[in-house]
């Protein structure tokens, strides 16, 4: 028998979940003993709320988010996981009008969710920049003010983007923020602690399934997207060449030596160390690594 | 019944503050119409004749003094269907045709419209808008519309009958035959009548009694009570008695 | 009949004239270096997507029918219970008010985590049509002629006997304008539930997945087909109420003074109705969290949004934070306030004076009512730059709407004999406008002023959120990315209780001004 | 000037399509009016009069035929500033004062109302309404009403004057004394004058020439000149010329 488990993705059905669809389709979920539903997110999706709520047991987030809510609110929430070991957030800019590091930025106009106005203006100051020289607009996910030259550069998916650029004939230019000190993760796994007391063999069994399925599309990237045009892809108004580049760009975020999924101690040291830069106080405690190990 | 059907007014005074200013639209006005009676009020413009009706149909409240009709306040008459209503203006509902204008009584009342639809095409008859009955008030003439508000007044067989000026925008033949024909039902239905008019001849040729009303305050300075035997027809309009009461009349209303 | 075939004539051949125009604008790129795309180019898109479309447009026509058919039945049977009951209307104001100017931004978020399935898209689109049809109803009920109320009070008819055979039908034109209104507000509700929502289908979710392709044909198409659903519904309505509206007109005019609404009741009794007033939109808000159990760290209960502003340890910089952004929001707003009933007001004359015109200019307003601004965010930043142009814009877009269809209804149903009262003496048209039409659709005018005020700081912090970076939409937006839910209720609710204001204010008005011209108020 | 500020209407033909039938509501009609004279029309209710003057005040268009006031098209004339009008519904809006209603054509012409501001007053005076000018319509009676189109009417002084039954809700006192007073203002201003009116005796009394109409289709049957020398006075009524002419109107209006 099956037990019932219900994952909450961070937004529409793309590449970023491209493994969770294989786990899916090829049985890896049910092979786990798990009944996964899956739910698509979308901007008013707010992750955490929804296994707050418990509408979800299990859900992927953006560690700024929910470390800033378990330490300031005392939010009931472990992270059990991480997709992504580097955040595939960056800057993205014209190959004309190239942005290449955090210096460039000074006196253009950038556009950024206003969600993310804080990791920027983080990025900004350990890389020595005064974020008030820094034209900081928001941004709804539309590149085509970037296009049009109204904004230099906008904070976006890396793994994305530039194909939507270069189909519009402009070649991109982009650097994460990782590599320029901000060093997240993102789609962090979450669970709230009372989920974890209930269904650690579930969360496990989670994390196994997954990781094989992950395991199995980055292996090439260009194959799993295209066997999803008809079921999880359709109607999104997304292209499959835009899926499987976007795939093929996330393959180095989301590796890791010690296996997909990885929390590894270096690696919540960065991502405690940038937050400590915009503030948000975390600590290792908020991560539960046990899980993972169980694998 | 036969005395619970009439009109009286006790003492009844009205004072409107209005922006322009203050005025006593009406001083202590007792006036008993018995049940069956025709009762004409004449009276200068502004003198507080619609106020009368107004106040004894209960769409405005007294300040001082008490209404029955028919032995009951003016909204319990109402509701019994005791009462039919002819206004000074002709209050047509824009939307409805002649027909279903003069239908709005009996729907309001909640008769079956089947039983009086016949009552409804004759009234429509009556006013001479026979073949109009498919028009929009929109497209009548001023004379025509207040027919339509006669044909209204009359179509639910009233016990007591209130017309403001129903005829002032009728030619004079039409006028007549109206007049006539205003008194054959009233004798018909054995209603009691009250009948505010301009038109002295008028007042004297349908009421039992003329009361004559001075304004400023709007009050009753005269009731005047017309002998003339019933049936009465339009050759009394000749008779030198009938002048001899208009006369008087005009008198009274000059404030002589 | 024939007139109106004409008419109709003419606006077809006008509406043509503007595609055209914007055909040559799309191709030569004139509008924002070609950032507009030509109407030959967003069909030829069309048609190359004709395959994505149905599932999406199927979603749509769910949701916003669903919605639109749910918050009308509400709101007509709301503004007929408070056309019937004063008190009822005062002790709901609060609560009407509230569900008209709650930000769409705050609430979706809401409602996707209490609800599930279809029933976020319905409610939105619900919420997005009942005050307008609320308030439709109640000026259409309110204006009744008093003639025909004395005429059905003297055959001893009740309230719901002129309820039935007057006012009902009286208020249709009117009842039909709160329709019209609804129907884009419908589509737009259900599309912005489906893009934020999670779901799979609808127009919404398509518009979500295209936004990053930098293919602005896309998304034009995706808003035209939203406009075409909302304008077929626009069109039936709108054909209904022009057959409708001439035999509603007086023949003759009213002279008549409105009756002295109930005398308002001793000092106690309008205190406890004053204290319901306000009460009642917290007892809903308390009531509605502690029924869906949302849990405490989302949810705000009104205590938590008190304790989070004043006794929590954070409260001194929460403030500081939620009144800079509120001296950011407060001045565009008045000026939007101001500049989105002129509009309304301008083009409401204009479709009497030219109304040829503003038949071929509805099909543009009606995308601007279901064209989701995300959406055209990019293309006016591009026109109009992120600065005070584009608040304006944007502000006016949200807000000309309603007080537009509602004041134009007003304007038709002034009776043609107090028109011809200056034409008798060779008025112009624009004098006739000053000395009759205009006084004479007051009312309406108030009317509108009531749906426009409390949307106006709406329309600023949905620029704020798109396009500025700045006041309190962006304080939203910023908020709820740190799952700050103590500021995202407190900026709600100080949004809501700022349109509370502006809207009591318009009553006060409107009440004074009303009864010094002796007509009948609505509120 | 003279011939040019007369009515002229020449071959009119109005037909309604309303939803009740088809009406030919005016038929080959033809009535000059000089320049100064005084005409009175009469005829039953619903035979067109309302619309003749509807048609002369370019309201209304006409299906066939010519109207030139004072030389021009109707619409022109108003603009000039030659017309005046007093509608068979008062007309009167309601938001405005009694004061302020009586200033509506000098706002449309934009007269001075400094210039003007003695002219309304009199008007006002003149109907009897001293004391309410500041009385919304919604506080007046219904005769007050009609009282304040008519002061609207003269208050222009205009050259053409059209009078849609004027005096309809005024009791018979108040009626002659307008009578009179219109006969006044008429031959100061020497305006072209046209009276629709059910009161024969009205009519004659005050028109060079009665036009009497009938209906289906409206027609004008016959035209009346009235002989009488002015300034008239109100023995006139008493007069037995006056009777007989009244009594052959009355006949020609009944189709006699
Ligand atoms: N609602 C009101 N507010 C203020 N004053 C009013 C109101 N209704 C009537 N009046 C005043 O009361 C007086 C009597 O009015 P009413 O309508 O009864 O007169 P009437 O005798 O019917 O006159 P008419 O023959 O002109 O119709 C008038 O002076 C009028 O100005
Ligand atoms: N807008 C309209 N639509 C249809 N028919 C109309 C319209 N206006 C007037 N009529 C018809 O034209 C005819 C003449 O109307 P008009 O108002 O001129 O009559 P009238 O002589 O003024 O009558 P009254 O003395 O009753 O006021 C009537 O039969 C009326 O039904
Ligand atoms: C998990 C996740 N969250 C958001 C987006 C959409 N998106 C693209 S760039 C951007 C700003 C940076 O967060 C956002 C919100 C996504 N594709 N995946
Ligand atoms: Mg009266
Ligand atoms: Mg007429």
């Amino acid at each position: 028998a099956t037990s019932a488990l219900t994952m909450q993705a961070s937004w529409i059905n793309d590449a970023e979940f491209t493994g969770y669809f294989l786990g899916l389709d090829q049985g890896y979920y049910a092979e786990a003993g798990l009944d996964l539903t899956y739910l698509s997110g979308g901007p008013d999706v707010i992750p955490e709320s929804t296994i707050i709520a418990g509408r979800a047991d299990l859900t992927l987030t953006s560690p700024d988010t929910t470390i800033k809510a378990i330490a300031e609110q005392g939010a009931p929430f472990k992270i059990i996981g991480t997709q992504y070991q580097k955040n595939p957030i960056g800057i993205v800019s014209l190959a004309s009008n190239p942005i290449h590091e955090p210096k460039d930025l000074v006196g253009k106009t950038l556009a950024v969710p206003p969600v993310n106005v804080i990791s920027v203006e983080a990025m900004l100051k350990m890389n020595g920049i005064d974020p008030a020289s820094v034209n900081i607009v928001p941004y709804a996910y539309d590149p085509t003010p970037l296009i049009k030259g109204e904004i230099d550069a906008s904070l976006d998916f890396t793994t994305n983007v530039p194909y939507t650029l270069d189909q519009a004939g402009a070649a991109a230019t982009s650097f994460l923020l990782y590599d320029f000190g901000y060093t997240l993760f993102n789609d962090t796994v979450v669970v709230t602690e009372a989920v974890l007391a209930e269904k650690r063999d579930l969360l496990v069994a989670w994390l196994r399934a997954s990781r094989k399925a992950w395991a199995e599309n980055l292996a090439d990237p260009t194959v799993w997207p295209p066997k999803f045009a008809d079921s999880h892809f359709k109607g999104t108004g997304r292209t499959i060449e835009n899926e499987v580049y976007f795939n093929s760009a996330q393959k180095p975020l989301i590796e890791s030596p010690a296996g997909i999924f990885a929390l590894t101690d270096d690696g919540i040291e960065k991502c405690l160390s940038a937050l400590g830069a915009v503030g948000i106080v975390g600590t290792h405690e908020m991560f539960d690594t046990s899980l993972l190990a169980e694998i | 019944m036969s005395e619970a059907a009439g009109i009286a007014l006790q003492g009844v005074g009205k004072t409107f503050r209005g922006r322009g200013k203050v005025i006593e639209a009406l001083r202590d006005i007792t006036l008993a119409c018995p049940a069956g009676s025709f009762t004409a009020v004449i009276g200068p413009s502004g003198c507080g004749k619609s106020t009368v009706m107004r106040i004894a149909l209960g769409l405005e409240a007294a300040d001082l003094g008490s209404v029955q009709i028919a032995g009951q306040v003016p909204r319990a008459a109402a509701r019994a269907g005791l009462t039919g209503v002819a206004f000074q203006d002709a209050a047509l509902l824009p939307w409805r045709s002649v027909r279903r204008n003069v239908e709005v009584p009996l729907e309001v009342l909640r008769l079956p419209q089947a039983e009086h639809g016949a009552r409804v095409q004759q009234m429509i008859d009556l006013v001479g808008l026979n073949g109009y009955e498919n028009a929009l008030p929109g497209e009548l003439s001023g004379g025509m519309r207040q027919r339509v508000a006669i044909a209204r007044a009359l179509v639910t067989h009233p016990q007591v009958l209130f017309m403001d000026e129903p005829f002032g925008a009728l030619d004079q033949i039409l006028r007549r035959q109206m007049n006539v024909e205003l008194q054959r039902i009233w004798a018909e239905t054995g209603s009691t009548a009250l009948l505010v008019t301009h038109g002295i001849d008028e007042a004297v040729f349908l009421a039992d009694r003329v009361v004559v009303m001075h304004a400023n305050p709007g009050r009753i300075v005269e009731v005047i009570d017309i002998p003339f035997d019933r049936p009465r027809r339009p050759p009394l309009f000749a008779d030198p008695a009938f002048h001899k009461l208009c006369d008087h009349i005009a008198e009274v209303l000059h404030g002589g | 009949m024939a007139d109106d075939r004409a008419a109709s004539g003419h606006a077809l051949r006008n509406v043509l004239i503007l595609l055209a125009i914007w055909e040559i604008v799309g191709r030569f790129g004139l509008v924002a270096g070609g950032a507009l795309p030509a109407p030959s180019a967003i069909a030829a898109r069309l048609w190359i997507d004709r395959g994505d479309y149905p599932p999406h447009v199927a979603a749509t026509l769910i949701a916003s029918g669903l919605g639109f058919v749910i918050g009308n039945l509400a709101g007509i049977g709301a503004g007929i219970a408070f056309a019937l009951s004063s008190t009822l209307l005062r002790i709901f104001r609060g609560v009407n008010i509230v569900i008209f100017a709650l930000p769409p931004i705050a609430i979706a978020p809401i409602l996707a985590l209490t609800l599930s399935g279809m029933a976020p898209r319905i409610t939105l689109a619900a919420l997005g049509v009942y005050f307008v049809t609320m308030t439709a109803t109640v000026i259409g009920l309110s204006q009744t002629d008093s003639r025909a109320a004395d005429l059905i009070r003297a055959y001893g008819g009740g309230r719901y006997d002129l309820l039935r055979l007057v006012q009902v039908r009286a208020a249709l034109p009117a009842i039909l304008s709160g329709l019209r209104i609804a129907a884009p507000n419908a589509v737009l509700g259900a599309i912005l539930a489906e893009f934020g929502g999670g779901g799979r289908w609808g127009l919404g979710a398509y518009l979500l997945g295209s936004l990053g392709r930098a293919e602005p044909e896309r998304l034009w198409g995706i808003g035209l087909i939203a406009t075409a659903i909302a304008g077929l519904s626009y069109a039936v309505f709108a054909l209904l109420s022009t057959r409708l509206v001439g035999a509603t007109r007086a023949v003759t005019l009213n002279a008549a003074l409105p009756e002295d609404k109930a005398a308002p009741g001793s000092l106690r009794h309008r205190l406890t109705i004053a204290a319901l007033t306000i009460a009642l939109p917290f007892l809903l808000w308390w009531g509605f969290i502690k029924l869906t159990g949302v849990p405490e760290m989302i949810a705000k209960t009104p205590f938590a949004v008190v304790d989070y502003l004043v006794l929590s340890p954070g409260a001194e910089s929460a403030r500081a934070k939620l009144g800079a952004a509120l001296m950011q929001t407060l001045p565009i707003t008045f000026v939007g306030m101001a500049a989105g009933l002129g509009f309304a007001f301008l083009l409401a004359i204009s479709s009497k004076l030219f109304p040829r015109a503003i038949a071929a200019f509805m099909p543009v307003a009606l995308v601007t009512q279901t064209m989701p601004l995300v959406a055209l965010t990019p293309l006016l930043v591009l026109v109009l730059g992120r600065g005070v142009g584009l608040t304006l814009w944007v502000t006016i877009s949200v807000t000309f709407f309603p007080a537009f269809v509602t004041l134009a209804q007003g304007i038709a149903l002034v009776p043609r004999s107090a028109e011809e009262v200056p034409r008798a003496y060779g008025a112009s048209r624009w004098s006739e406008m000053k000395l009759v039409t205009i006084p004479a659709s007051l009312p309406y005018l108030f009317a509108a002023t009531r749906l426009t005020v409390p949307r106006a700081i709406l329309g600023v912090m949905i620029a704020e959120w798109l396009a500025t970076g700045t006041g309190l939409g962006n304080l939203l937006n910023q908020s709820r990315g740190y799952l700050d839910y103590g500021m995202i209720w407190s900026v709600a609710a100080v949004s809501v209780l700022l349109a509370v204001v502006f809207y009591l204010i318009v009553v006060g008005v409107e009440r004074r001004v009303l009864k010094r011209l002796g007509m009948a108020t609505a509120e």
